[in-house]
């Protein structure tokens, strides 16, 4: 579904990303790992347009998105949840939700209810401003507005930041569902243990470039991964 | 006195009108794309030349209305493509400079091509005269076709921004540019569509202003500081507020002039009365202005912002 | 505060300004010394304004205000010193020593009460409530009939009186504002590079933090409106002996916008930017439509602004931090 | 150290904060946990002033906090981190921490002292940084550094104030498995000298430092007590933890 | 070879004034082939901005640069009380062509310092006597609330001798005048004057016609609220309004019909009566330097006797100088009236024989 091919990018004058390479096979669910600073959310903007990629090439379902606009790559079916929410905060959480709604799976499996109801907090404040939600409150929306768009591959960075442990288990519930019904995802967390539940493989990134990768079984067999990769 | 009282609020409410009319675009590309346009007044002003011009070529005023909107649309079109387009990353500031640039370009471009002499336009038949309305005003007509224009601006404005996903995702792409896009929408296309959308409500009002004002460069200049006054007081951002902004502007502006040097004459000699009033009146929008802010500092209908 | 580093080009260009007047009497152009006090006078008010603008974030639409009332405090006083008269049982006078002073502190005044009432208000509607406040000092100088009105008034005994000095030369008095000045150029330099600077600069980047981090940011955006106030306040005063006429224009909008477009061409956030702003702005406003018939363009010439225009925009597209990012690119 | 008696806050019809009573004492740290949008923050904000209660009191250090202006509470001892990254994007990361610690020494509105020329300030910044290991980053604008990296300048900034009492709103949010475990020494190292509100989901974190905890679900507190007995109560696990919580992810 | 410096406004919706008077001036070089009186001349024009400071950058550089030795063009109140006193100063000729405020006309009269439109007050006087000789008993008077209102209202008062029933003043650049029409008609009185200069009394004749007051109350003018371009924006509503003026197309004098005619020739549109102040003023210049041979600075006493006898003819008929160097003119009553759809200044009548400003006696000149 979703190819990254040899991805360099940067910011300004200064390299970020030194060639990456990820594949992510349709209903898979991909992991990215690393510590902080060493590249992930650059990766997700770089296959989503908003930091272009100097080289490399990112492939949608064989389709090439490299020279896409942001835009362009969002209604090709990629829906990024963002590093820091990024809910809008002049927004009602109603219209956060309908505002960029789509069908790009072309499943329409989303609907506005069908959200709600899976994060029924976000059904009592629906009509309160994006910006006087909760931390956790707006962590949920960020992920319910890019459900909302059916994308084809879902990417979560850091998605499960500030929420609580009742909730967070949701989301990895969730996200096992999804892969279940078939949705590719791309996941960024720092939760090894929780991730290597629903994951099939994960890359882990050092410093720009990707420093392993593998399925899951070939993760738990290499001895100390988190002290290797994560630094623990 | 009391028939008086009650003409004199209705002119203040068919100023506020009026002042809704022009300010409907401003509060479009301001409030929802959080663009400063200084060039608001240069698009009013294009639209009431495309009038007149028209008008005067064809002789008919609603022939000249609907072919005077295009005229706008374009020339908002091009400015929006050439110019501000590259400004939406920017500073404010710099959307300022430009559109302070375009001002004196435009109104040269006018004079050069059109001259310095105020264009000729008259109230359509249809529409001149007076009216009696009930309680014994007799009004000109052409000023409630205004009032009625205003209403109808209002809804449709209301209309695009409440109740359209596009209004939506303008204001989502404000505040959060590079979230919307990724969400797969071109906001780029979105804004131009919202900038012409509001060039042509300035164009509508210009062209509606030219019976009623001197059609002649620079005729918007003056209006846009008003303009932005009653978009302010109302609270940046909400149709109603930019309304019942322009109205309250309308309303004490009128009742000012109308009862100030009345009231002031009781206690004052005329001479001296009407010295003081006369500066008092030229003062008393920004003094509501400044009222308005040092009590309630986001305007009277504020819409919630981040922060 | 990327612009303290250029020592020599600032140097160079204080020589420049020294020598100016030599080089004009040399070329027999010493008719242009008074454009260039224009130009030293007109920078004092672009910079003060810049501290506001481009260090703190304060868009002030009202800044011309104090130009007024550092203007009219000297007119005023040389109205009465002339007709022999006094106000509220004051009389008037003509000594700069009184005069310059007193115009600063009634600006810093003025400064004070406006900026009190208006830093309660952000962004917007900050603009606005300048704007406001500016427009009904406006408003206040034309309908002050004995002065003038809107008409502004004369300063029929000429400039200023200082020991030592004659300020009716012209020469003399490019250098008294010249001084000035540099002397207001050296503080704001100073004052970006000072720890208030940096809270300035915070202020600027992210204001809701600093109550979090014990700083009370009204009182400091008082402080720099009070200065800033002070600056265009010494800029009006030098004005109005520079024109010896007085005259409401100075406090209209359209002058707060002269100034914040001259900050904004010549690169926010800079000091020398203003001052470049002020000069490119001002000689072409005065020799574009020159230069235009020069080139044989008549008609262009009288219609100079259908030039200047596109001029602007294009600075203001291709130049993003103005022109100080023209001459000085960013590193890196 | 710190008394919050009765206080209430309430946005419209939602009471974020209802009738929360506390008491965090001197030398301790008091974690604070809570589902998302029981009002954790919204307490921290009054704490800090950054809103006004509805009503109720809080007594900070002996004297009435709700009488101390926003702005002077950090200069009492009382200093908070923000959940949503605050920062002076602009600035070094140096600067940042300068910022707050020329805000301490009173010189905020100083015009006498040149930023760059106060050696001693950028020691005690650098010292401060290299506590949160971002000293190599430095000389970085903030802005443009990683989100996890923002969020340990957040910390070095609250540090700079030297508080008596630290608010952290979820200081380690986002922050990965290394740099957690380093703002977990560091807090445990500063436990002596300053005590600490913590707000986090991190059970790790929680477990790992706080002496107390504290849980508040719909703006009340539903239980207070120490980590070992908030672990096992039945309440807390249904409204937060989940059961599988139980056995703890921390051992 | 002579050089004059003409300072005028020439951009803004103002600029219509300045264009006016300058292709009127240079039409009088025209005629005579780039010479005044014999003498070559050369003509430098700038446009002041409606900006103080411009105005006396420019006249600086005039004065000192070009060495001009006769300073004409300024249009506005604000911009001759800088550029004149420089002129003076140095030595040379300031020859106003329109605004003449009353500090030059009295107390600050120079010898150097000519008007030769008139004084800014005899407009409004003009049109006081003008509502009198029309035998109206009272007035409600209306002008924006600047100096030159003031100036008006006060003039119009001079010489009106009915009761005024309504004063106001009213903001500059208003473009609403609903409240003060609704003012008027309440009031009900005989006539309107009203001194809206430019675009403000083209948006005040509009309203005023469309809330059907021109049949109830009429108006009474000064020139500039009555020119042809204003009639032009105006339209329709604009006839029968009656004004007054010191110069009118239709004066019938050899003069007059010269410069109508060479006028449209040259530019292809009507004269204002701007255009007649430019031409004027050359052509009294042409009267002086012909008289010197030339000679401007460097015989200043024969230069301004020459222009104090104001030796030629004047397209409004008998002109001559007063004491403080102001005209003593006539003053014509005129009515608008449509021809072949085109809206025109009739003249009716003389209101005031040599009419001479109320300043003069404070001036020290004889
Ligand atoms: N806007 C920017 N300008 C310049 N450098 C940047 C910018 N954003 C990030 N960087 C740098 O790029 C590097 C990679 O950042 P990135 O955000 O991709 O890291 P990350 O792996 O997502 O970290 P985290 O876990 O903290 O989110 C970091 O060293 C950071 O300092
Ligand atoms: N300004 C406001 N207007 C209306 N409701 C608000 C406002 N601020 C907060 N709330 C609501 O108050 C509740 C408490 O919010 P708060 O931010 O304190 O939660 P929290 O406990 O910090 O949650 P999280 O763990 O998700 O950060 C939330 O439901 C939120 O939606
Ligand atoms: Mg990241
Ligand atoms: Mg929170």
């Amino acid at each position: 579904m979703l190819q990254v091919e040899g991805v360099e990018a940067g910011y300004g004058s200064s390299k970020v990303l030194f060639g990456i390479d990820l594949e992510l096979g349709k209903g898979q669910l991909g992991a990215m790992m690393g510590r902080n600073g060493m590249g992930k959310t650059t990766t997700v903007r770089a296959i989503s347009g908003l930091t272009p990629a100097s080289a490399g090439s990112v492939r949608l379902a064989g389709r090439d998105i490299t020279a896409l606009k942001p835009y362009q790559i969002g209604q090709a079916g990629i829906a990024l949840v963002p590093e820091g929410r990024q809910v809008f905060p002049t927004l009602t959480v109603r219209e956060n939700l309908v505002c960029t709604a789509s069908n790009r799976s072309g499943l329409g499996l989303w609907t506005l209810d069908l959200v709600l109801d899976h994060f029924p907090r976000l059904r009592e404040r629906a009509d309160q401003l994006g910006n006087s939600l909760s931390g956790g409150e707006q962590q949920m929306l960020a992920i319910a507005r890019a459900l909302m768009t059916n994308p084809k591959v879902l990417i979560l960075d850091e998605a499960t930041e500030g929420l609580a442990p009742l909730i967070r288990k949701g989301i990895w519930k969730t996200l096992g569902a999804l892969k279940a019904q078939g949705q590719t995802t791309l996941v960024i967390d720092k939760n090894l243990d929780e991730m290597a539940n629903v994951a099939d493989h994960a890359t882990v990134l050092v410093k720009g470039r990707v420093a392993w990768s593998g399925d899951m079984a070939a993760m738990r067999a290499v001895p100390d991964f988190a002290e290797t990769y994560l630094g623990v | 006195m009391s028939q008086l009282f009650l003409e004199q609020l209705l002119n203040g409410v068919q100023l506020g009108m009026f002042l809704f009319l022009v300010s409907a675009g401003l509060t479009l590309v301001f409030g929802f794309m959080n663009i400063i346009n200084l060039a608001h007044g240069s698009l009013f002003m294009i639209g009431a030349y495309a009038m007149a011009l028209i008008g005067g070529v064809t002789g008919s005023f609603l022939l000249a209305l609907v072919l005077s909107l295009p005229v706008v649309a374009c020339a908002a079109w091009v400015i929006e493509v050439v110019i501000i387009r590259r400004l939406h990353e920017r500073d404010h500031l710099d959307q300022v400079l430009a559109t302070f640039a375009l001002i004196l370009f435009i109104n040269e471009g006018t004079t050069m091509l059109f001259g310095r002499v105020p264009l000729f336009m008259d109230v359509p038949a249809s529409l001149s005269g007076t009216v009696t309305l009930p309680g014994g005003v007799t009004y000109p007509l052409y000023r409630v076709a205004i009032i009625g224009a205003g209403l109808a601006v209002a809804l449709a404005l209301w209309l695009i921004i409440a109740r359209t996903r596009v209004g939506m995702q303008i204001r989502a792409g404000t505040t959060n540019r590079e979230t919307v896009e990724q969400l797969g929408v071109n906001i780029d296309r979105l804004n131009t569509l919202i900038f012409v959308v509001g060039a042509m409500f300035a164009g509508l009002a210009g062209a509606l202003a030219g019976p009623l004002t001197s059609v002649e460069v620079g005729m918007g200049e003056n209006l846009l500081i008003l303009c932005f006054v009653c978009v302010v007081i109302g609270g940046i951002g909400s149709v109603r507020g930019a309304m019942l902004g322009a109205i309250t502007v309308g309303v004490v502006d009128t009742m000012g002039r109308a009862f100030v040097p009345d009231i002031l004459g009781r206690f004052l000699d005329p001479a001296t009365a009407s010295g003081i009033s006369a500066g008092l009146s030229s003062m008393s929008i920004y003094l509501l202005m400044v009222v308005v802010l040092v009590f309630r500092p986001t305007g009277l209908f504020p819409v919630a912002r981040s922060v | 505060m990327r612009d303290t580093h250029h020592l020599p080009f600032l140097l160079g260009c204080l020589a420049a300004l020294l020598l100016l007047p030599f080089v004009l009497q040399a070329t027999g152009s010493s008719y242009l010394i008074s454009t260039a006090t224009r130009l030293v006078v007109f920078a004092i008010a672009a910079v003060s304004l810049d501290l506001l603008i481009g260090y703190t974030g304060l868009v002030s639409f009202g800044h011309a205000a104090f130009l007024g009332v550092g203007a009219y405090t000297v007119g005023i006083l040389s109205f009465h010193a002339y007709e022999d008269t006094t106000l509220i049982g004051l009389p008037g006078t003509l000594s700069g020593l009184v005069a310059i002073p007193l115009a600063l502190a009634l600006s810093a005044l003025a400064a004070l009460i406006v900026g009190a009432l208006s830093l309660r208000t952000r962004g917007v509607y900050f603009i606005m409530i300048t704007l406001s406040f500016g427009q009904m000092l406006f408003f206040l100088f034309v309908s002050l009939e004995q002065y003038g009105g809107d008409d502004g008034m004369m300063m029929f005994e000429g400039r200023n009186r200082l020991p030592l000095l004659d300020l009716n030369d012209r020469i003399s008095f490019y250098y008294f504002c010249l001084a000035w000045f540099v002397l207001f150029f050296w503080f704001c330099t100073w004052l970006v590079r000072s720890k208030f600077g940096r809270t300035l600069a915070a202020i600027k980047q992210n204001q809701d933090r600093l109550s979090s981090i014990g700083i009370n940011a009204y009182w400091a955006k008082l402080q720099v409106f009070v200065i800033a106030g002070v600056g265009a306040g010494l800029a009006g005063a030098l004005s109005a002996n520079h024109t010896e006429f007085v005259s409401p224009a100075l406090t209209h909008w359209t002058r707060s916008g002269d100034l914040m477009i001259v900050v904004i061409l010549g690169g926010m956030g800079t000091l020398v930017g203003p001052v470049l702003g002020t000069f490119l702005f001002l000689l072409l406003e005065e020799f574009l439509p020159l230069i235009l018939r020069g080139l044989g363009l008549g008609l262009l010439s009288e219609h100079w602004r259908f030039v200047f225009g596109p001029i602007l925009i294009l600075v203001v597209l291709y130049a993003k931090t103005g022109l100080y990012g023209l001459i000085f690119p960013r590193r890196g | 150290m710190l008394e919050i008696r009765n206080l209430c806050k309430s946005f419209g019809a939602l009471k974020a904060a209802d009738d929360v009573s506390l008491t965090v004492e001197r030398g301790t740290i008091h974690a604070l946990i809570g589902p998302n949008g029981a009002g954790k923050t919204t307490l921290i904000a009054l704490l800090s002033g950054y809103l006004q209660p509805t009503s109720g009191a809080i007594a900070f250090d002996g004297r009435d906090l709700l009488a101390v202006p926003t702005h002077l509470r950090p200069h009492a001892g009382l200093v908070r981190s923000f959940q949503i990254t605050s920062v002076f994007p602009e600035m070094t990361v140096r600067e940042n921490v300068c910022l707050v610690l020329q805000s301490v020494a009173g010189q905020a509105r100083s015009l006498f002292r040149l930023a760059a020329a106060d050696r001693a300030e950028q020691e005690e910044a650098d010292a401060t940084l290299a506590r949160v290991g971002l000293i190599d980053q430095a000389d970085a604008l903030t802005g443009n550094l990683a989100h996890g990296q923002k969020r340990q300048v957040e910390i070095a900034m609250a540090l700079a104030a030297r508080p008596k009492l630290l608010l952290l709103d979820e200081p380690t949010a986002g922050m990965g498995v290394e740099e957690s475990r380093r703002i977990m020494d560091l807090l445990e190292s500063l436990r002596d000298s300053v005590t600490m509100l913590l707000v986090e989901h991190d059970m790790d974190v929680v477990f790992g430092l706080a002496d107390r905890v504290s849980v508040l679900v719909y703006g009340k507190v539903i239980a207070s007590d120490t980590p070992e007995r908030i672990r096992v109560n039945a309440d807390v696990q249904e409204a937060y933890l989940g059961d599988h919580e139980l056995h703890g992810e921390g051992d | 070879e002579v050089k004059i410096g003409m300072i005028t406004t020439l951009s803004g919706p103002a600029g219509y004034l300045g264009q006016d008077v300058r292709d009127g001036f240079l039409l009088a070089i025209a005629e005579e082939g780039g010479m005044l009186g014999g003498v070559k001349v050369e003509v430098l024009v700038e446009d002041d901005g409606l900006k103080p400071e411009n105005g006396r950058a420019i006249a600086e550089r005039f004065l000192e640069r070009d060495e001009v030795e006769i300073m004409t063009g300024v249009i506005f109140s604000n911009i001759s009380p800088v550029v004149a006193p420089l002129t003076l100063r140095a030595g040379r000729f300031y020859i106003t062509p329109n605004s003449a405020p009353s500090q030059f006309a009295g107390k600050n009269c120079h010898e150097n310092y000519f008007a030769v439109a008139w004084q800014n007050d005899s407009l409004h006087e003009s049109a006081g006597l003008n509502a009198t000789s029309q035998g109206y008993g009272n007035a409600f008077v209306l002008a924006p609330n600047y100096q030159a209102g003031k100036d008006a209202i006060a003039g119009f008062k001079r010489y009106f001798e009915g009761e005024i029933v309504g004063e106001v003043y009213t903001q500059l650049g208003q473009t609403d005048y609903a409240a003060e029409i609704a003012r008027i008609r309440a009031a009900g009185p005989e006539m309107v004057f009203q001194f809206l200069p430019g675009g403000m009394g083209i948006n005040f004749a509009k309203q005023y016609d469309q809330a059907g007051m021109n049949e109830e109350v009429p108006m009474v003018l000064a020139a500039p609220s009555s020119d042809i371009n204003i009639l032009r924006a105006v339209g329709e509503s604009m006839v029968g309004v009656s004004s007054s003026s010191h110069w009118n197309h239709d004066i019938e004098n050899d003069a007059n019909r010269a410069f109508i005619a060479g006028f449209e020739a040259e530019y292809g549109r009507s004269p204002t009566v701007y255009a007649s102040q430019g031409y004027d003023t050359a052509k009294l210049i042409a009267s002086a330097l012909m008289k010197t041979g030339g000679k401007v600075t460097a015989d200043m006493d024969g230069f301004r006797s020459a222009l104090k006898a104001a030796d030629f003819d004047s397209v409004r008929g008998a002109f001559a100088f007063n004491t403080n160097n102001h005209p003593i003119q006539n003053w014509y009553a005129r009515i608008v009236v449509e021809r072949d759809g085109e809206f025109l200044n009739e003249t009716t009548g003389v209101i005031a024989e040599n009419h001479a400003d109320a300043y003069a006696s404070e001036c020290a000149l004889n």
